[in-house]
């Protein structure tokens, strides 16, 4: 008999709260004990996620960490960048299991918080603590992590279409061009003039063609998975989506090394992933769905990866489908859950997008 | 004919009235930067880079 | 006093017919002689562009050269790759003004059309002929044209962003990555699965990651302007939207090679397009179009260009926006005519877009 896993909701209001509430409810083991909005405290949850009327009764609380501690055996933190800090440290000392889906405690090195999030961390013993949640790469020690830091939504497909092809081929790793399409929901809840529907639909915006600072996350990874340094070359577009991104990896052999033909990249992804539960591989000769496309994925925790060979230009596209808030968020930090109180990692998580969408 | 100052942030040659005071703020052409006007005497004007809070815009 | 030129559409049906249409009705100097359609032939043109009714009361007409001959000073010839050749050879033995928006006489080398067309070129003296119908780069050329190739939709913005960067500063020409993002007009008027409603929305699709014709008319064009060889890494993704296309280009700086800052990409590009009337530089500080965005350009025959460096990567993104169906084919076959025809470039094509749209 599975014990019921008694889990809180830190920041129920913005969309990666909600999705974590639609899967949780989705969750055979789960109750949720409590969730938390400072502006919506008092309110059904489905006043602010009207998916979920009728699925649920739940209200938002204001935040008490002492009713939290009592009520919460696992809590997941869906707070701002910078504002988690002080939350997961706390959550942390009072013995709990955290789940923290800002970049608070993402990367290992305390500088690279100054050089990337503009802020000095005050935690830097809880930095060597925290496991970074990608299950691909990590999952023994999130099995036996405390903290867990749920990776960024561009970061996670990027890593999964890398880190086979570095580890496996001789490639540049200072020429590695990470091209990334996302949705709006990736936004956030926050109202904008950029947001405004008719500024917002039908565009194709570069909105961060440099300094993107999920590199900091996909540099760190690959480079612990080779040992050695990697330089990404990552730019970000707003397309009109609502959920999904899209990576669309470039990726060059140096000089002397090749690779007859793509069966040799259908070998490489096989070894890393065939029994990788949420990881599909999506390269057809058939059909309108060939290769990764966001659509595909919506609703889903599942990555869609594809790849092509071109050897006039000796270079390798890599292709990673995920949605956002679900692969990219909510659905990788049950899935971490499931991992960490040793429950099947697949739990709640195996299900059907919609098509058409 | 104005005078001309030249943007620090993008070398855009920025048309300037004749009546231009210290403390007025120009907005460059190309690339839109606001520049306080710091100095004007008879050899030219001089800006610098005016402080505006950057806005968050993007996803 | 100008003299109207007489002009003759050879394939009025599909959306660049349409849109030449739509431009040459606001061309003061223009009389439309004839438009032509095997499928449509009898129609009322507006039956099949309805923003045109009312404006017009011409007639698809079948194609009938000597007609055409008599009636006409220039021809615009809008059907597919293969089927133009032909034509445009014909009409050129004539002696009319040859524009033509196919790809049967862009590439000066008769191999390619071979490796990239898989067809084998039946006029390659005429290939010496005609000229790259891209007016910032072959301005002089075109004035003495008879036949004039239109550039590819994609390779317009391609090259446009490149040439200046591969011509001032020393990159490295074999890792040029260009990732397009297109609307769906780009397919064409037929109809496939593909482009089902359902199945074509909210989709990044990436449907030729390699191995894209387009490349062969940036390298030729690149090439020529430096005199050495340029391998372009392209892919092209279908994205949400009918008009517009997107090219964002990765150029890397060479070991040995620097630039301070940006302010040396805005003397570039300055150096090249500040007299230019169809280019924008955007590049911004402010506001919510910072970087070029095809939704600011839909129904113009501008190409916004903007640029960012990033010193840790020594890479330079340059990005390029044109509407796919205006510059990116009928509103440069138009520019391609004023000039050939002595009259002033922007005649009939200094139009304002929708906003919002």
């Amino acid at each position: 008999m599975i014990e019921t896993i008694r889990v809180g909701v830190i920041g129920g209001r913005g969309y990666v709260g909600g999705e974590l509430l639609r899967l949780l409810l989705l969750h055979p083991y789960v109750e949720i004990s409590c969730v938390t909005s400072r502006k919506a405290a008092g309110e059904f949850v489905y006043r602010e996620h009207p998916n979920l009327r009728k699925l649920t009764s739940l209200k938002f609380e204001d935040v008490n960490l002492s009713r939290i501690g009592d009520k919460c055996d696992v809590v997941f933190t869906a707070v701002p960048h910078g504002a988690a800090m002080d939350l997961v440290h706390e959550l942390y000392e009072m013995g709990l299991k955290v789940i923290d889906l800002s970049a608070d405690f993402r990367l290992k090195n305390p500088e690279a918080y100054k050089i990337w999030y503009g802020f000095e961390h005050k935690y830097p013993d809880l930095l060597e603590k925290s496991v970074y949640g990608l299950p691909e790469l990590h999952r023994d020690e999130i099995k036996r992590a405390k903290i867990v830091a749920n990776p960024g939504c561009m970061a996670c497909p990027s890593i999964l279409a890398l880190f086979p092809l570095v580890k496996e081929l001789d490639v540049d790793l200072f020429r590695i061009v990470v091209d990334c399409k996302e949705g709006s929901s990736a936004g956030g809840v926050e109202v904008s003039r950029s947001s405004h529907h008719p500024e917002r639909s039908n565009v194709v915006r570069p909105y961060k063609v440099t300094g993107h600072r999920h590199t900091a996350e996909i540099e760190q990874e690959l480079s612990a998975v080779m040992g050695k340094d990697v330089k990404i070359s990552m730019s970000a577009h707003a397309v009109d989506m609502v959920r999904g991104v899209l990576a669309t990896c470039h990726v060059f052999l140096r000089e002397n090394s090749t690779i007859e033909d793509e069966r040799v990249l259908w070998r490489i992804y096989r070894k890393y992933f065939s029994n990788e539960p949420f990881i599909r591989l999506v390269k057809e000769k058939k059909g309108i769905y060939r290769l990764p496309d966001p659509k595909a994925v919506v609703g889903t925790n599942f990555c869609d990866i594809g790849f092509e060979y071109e050897d006039r230009t000796r270079r390798i596209v890599a292709l990673a489908a995920v949605d956002n808030l679900v692969k990219g968020a909510a659905g990788q930090a049950i899935q971490n859950m499931n991992i960490m109180c040793g429950i099947d990692e697949t739990t709640g998580l195996m299900l059907p997008g919609l098509h058409p969408i | 004919m104005g005078r001309q100052v030249s943007c620090p942030e993008c070398y855009a040659q920025i048309e300037v009235a004749d009546d231009v005071i210290v403390g007025e703020i120009i907005e460059c052409p190309d690339c839109g930067v606001e520049l306080e006007v710091v100095e004007v005497n008879d050899e030219g004007v001089k800006v610098r880079v005016a402080e505006v809070e950057e806005e968050d815009w993007g996803e």
